[in-house]
């Protein structure tokens, strides 16, 4: 893959940068080009998110990509950001210890790698957020 | 718009097929079908086919103009040949434009097929190209697989509604059971709770016995015009509703995590087209990619209540013999998912069902029957009605 | 069947944009279509989508239900999107789905689309990508390249009809010279004769300067029944004529190699849909993807004779200002090709030439205008027949 | 790719075995399950074809997917077989040997690899008719 690829989602995928609808509110992540409600009408604009959320569904992935094969077992859910937005990531915790309404926060970590180009990316996965509370 | 209806019917047997190359397959299940309708390549004024990733699977694109030519309809005949694709949902896709193009007028007789050769590269691969029906930026690169997509409806399906493992393995074990009745089926012999349960996990709580195989075939249906169709044929099947929904690519984005608002809506649109309701449909092609699917289908089209669709399941409403057969054919999980064949293969079994065809798994009587056909985990739906009795 | 108007068209600059994503492109191309239009998403009924490869250039398929999702026309409003695929004349397809759609009554409004994102691999895979759409398996495997293939047809046109090297390297030479006048093409630069045949060879007697470049890019118009059209829009552009045909994959299974006999159907029967004649057709957009492919496509459009296609083209036949010009946006060839995006681009241009809207290349009293849309090496034609008039 | 593949089309690729249509006498190269002009009516048996025959139109491949890139300039030529059939395939000879109208016979050798798996495919290739004969 190119590196373009890549490159162009730094700022969603490292600091969580969607996008907001001023017309309608809409919070969206990752960023829109065009507000799926207010299409045309829509004026867009960038939007950071925390990152902490709560998890609203999870499944431990056994059977993995070739990408992500040396990871498994993971845990992947669907993490709903306390902003509103949901999004797709993964936790870095103990399968057992996964929950639905388990609290999240962002850290920062290597997302996969290309095989045949060797590129490596980056991104964010997500914690439990008691751990940082400790 | 004209009355469509289906008066030929083939389909190639489902399984690996090491032997058969994926223009054999797509020829065989065509001159089947053409076969089973009486008619001839002369006759056939177009053809459309539904194929998801013929790209990946065997580094070919441009599969209309491949078919066309295999078939004997391009070199002399040139007649336009269209591929559609909308991952798992291409077959019923093919199969709607097929409809929507005799309806209007513009075509007398069009083949709708679908076909799909998994086999020729490695699982690795395969499953590889099957993550590309899903949004590969946002899930496929977050470490998401297909299989622990809906292995996240299930848990929430859990969640919400007590929905249970077993209740899921009855889902795998009622289609495998139909399937030793399907002679065309990749998998006929039946299993036990008690296997699907302790089958390896995947994705959990989905584990192997909870998700469709890979598998190559190919499907094809001849349409005509209603008004045409006894002149050709005797026992036509006439399409009383085509519709298809789109939702959001990313399971995330949905409205609701277990459920398919492709579905509701392609359901909703199909059953005011036919002036049906849920409850006259006899029998049911719902997309049992995974077990979980089967359970959201059969409540998504308004068989049952939100959040019954486990209870209903395993009190055998769905069996054979029950209130409404979901999947005599076996299903995505037992018959087998070629991918861009399943949604014609759908409508193949609904009416040789119709037609009563089906020896040991007919469901008696069956005078309405549905398909319904999902790519990815519900970005696109396409709902099919059909019926023996003319409108 | 009704009659079929364009009443809207947007399209993005063509080139390599790395810093636009697959999804960036179509959404800018769909909203400018939208407002050119006039329309606004809600009345959107149905979105039809050309795209050749996205499996192999961004690992993604189910690309009717990205963009459905990404155009704000699938989460809340679920309107059926629907991929069409014929290697480089996919674009073309999604145009005559949507055609057919609103012409048989089913549909009032609908987008028909295209979309190509060539440079998010390495140059290597994009041009395998580009050989799916010949025969894999016995033409690929043998060692043939797409520009190979091209190759082959344009010696063996030298060879019958003293078809000159230097006329091969005018239609490159006139394509870049409209390129110029095109802000959204994706090389605005004059070229000469000497430095086509000067560039490095790729499959002799073809050089690089006879090849369409690797572009990234997305093209949309809206259609509506001509009956409405005026009510939404000052300047429809009508649809006279929708046509399609297959030939067999291969090119050493035509009958003729140096005649496109998809070309040759395809617009035999939108000439008769149109009831026209080649002759009264005032510009065309014909696909160029080398410069012998322009030569053969004037010629199989019937422009001119067999064979004639290349002193024709010497003598300014197809320049702007000629009897018949080809190619005022700069054809594949300098406007550039993203696979999927082309046949919707060609009906962008005829339909603002037709609306007098182009400046320097505007072909003056433009009324009838036609495009010519070519998957792989000929295994599938679309010609569009577009005019000011309402028939 | 998969063994399978390949293998299924050994008997082509080595030996040049097509169909021969019974009804219509249409032959055939690659072999068809079905024939394109009778369809539903042709009967289809095998035939192998001798593998001589004439350069319908060639080219000089320069650049090359990355399968034969290492076999740069090669010439690739539409053959007519004596007994009609066309088929696409390379020339084993001098670039500047080619030409339409050549004749020529087939030899048996390595066709390409497949990088991600390795494997190497071989089938039929030609060669210039009078290298033979003299
Ligand atoms: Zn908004
Ligand atoms: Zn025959």
């Amino acid at each position: 893959m190119a590196v373009a690829r890549l490159w162009r989602h730094i700022p969603a995928r490292y600091n969580l940068i969607g996008t907001e609808c001023q017309i309608c509110g809409g919070l969206y992540f990752p960023p829109r080009t065009t507000c799926p409600t207010c299409r045309r009408d829509g004026k867009i604009i960038e939007r950071k998110f925390k990152g902490t959320g709560e998890v609203v569904t999870y499944t431990i992935i056994y059977s993995a990509s070739s990408t992500f094969r040396r990871q498994t077992p993971y845990v992947l859910a669907i993490i709903r950001l306390d902003e509103g937005p949901q999004l797709t990531g993964q936790i870095v915790c103990n399968p057992d210890e996964a929950e639905i309404g388990m609290k999240v926060r962002p850290i920062f970590r290597k997302l996969g790698e290309d095989g045949s180009s060797g590129i490596i990316y980056y991104g964010t996965k997500f914690t439990p957020l008691r751990e940082a509370s400790k | 718009m004209r009355d469509v209806a289906i008066i030929g019917v083939g389909c190639t047997n489902f399984g690996e097929m090491w032997e058969r190359s994926f223009r054999d397959l797509f020829v065989e299940a065509g001159l089947n079908a053409l076969e089973d309708a009486g008619t001839r390549g002369e006759d056939i004024e177009a053809l459309y086919v539904g194929n998801m990733s013929a790209g990946k699977f065997i580094d070919q694109e441009h599969i209309g103009a491949l078919i066309a030519d295999y078939a004997g309809l391009a070199g002399s005949l040139h007649i336009p040949s269209t591929r559609v694709e909308a991952a798992c949902a291409s077959g019923g896709l093919a199969l709607r434009d097929g409809v929507m193009v005799v309806a209007s007028g513009l075509h007398d007789i069009v083949i709708a097929a679908g076909v799909e050769k998994m086999t020729d590269v490695e699982t690795g691969v395969t499953i590889d190209a099957l993550a590309s029906a899903a949004d590969r930026e946002w899930e496929g690169f977050m470490g998401a697989t297909f299989p622990g997509l809906y292995a996240m409806m299930a848990r929430l399906h859990m969640h919400k509604y007590g929905t249970t493992r077993e209740q899921l393995a009855t889902v795998a074990v009622k289609n495998h059971h139909n399937a030793t009745m399907n002679p065309k089926a990749q998998y006929r012999k039946d299993i036990t709770i008690e296997e699907v349960m302790n089958s390896p996990l995947v994705a959990d709580p989905l584990r192997v016995y909870d998700c469709s195989p890979i598998t190559d075939g190919a499907a094809a249906v001849v349409l005509a015009p209603a008004e045409l169709a006894r002149k050709l044929n005797d026992a036509p099947i006439y399409v009383h509703a085509s519709a298809q929904a789109s939702d959001t690519i990313t399971l995330h984005d949905r409205r609701d995590i277990t459920t398919l608002d492709a579905t509701v809506y392609a359901a909703k649109r199909a059953y005011e087209m036919a002036g049906i309701s849920p409850k006259d449909v006899d029998v049911a092609e719902v997309h049992d990619c995974f077990t979980i699917a089967e359970i959201c289908a059969i409540e998504d089209l308004g068989f049952v209540q939100k959040g019954d669709g486990g209870p209903a399941t395993e009190e055998g409403m769905t069996a054979l013999g029950g209130k409404i057969p979901i999947n005599p054919s076996g299903g995505l999980k037992a018959c087998g998912h070629p991918v861009g064949a399943t949604g014609i293969k759908q409508a193949i079994e609904i009416a040789e069902q119709l037609r009563g065809d089906v020896r040991e798994r007919q469901v008696n009587g069956a005078e309405i029957g549905l398909t319904h056909n999902v790519g990815g985990t519900g970005g696109t739906a396409v709902v099919h009605i059909l019926s023996v009795n003319k409108r």
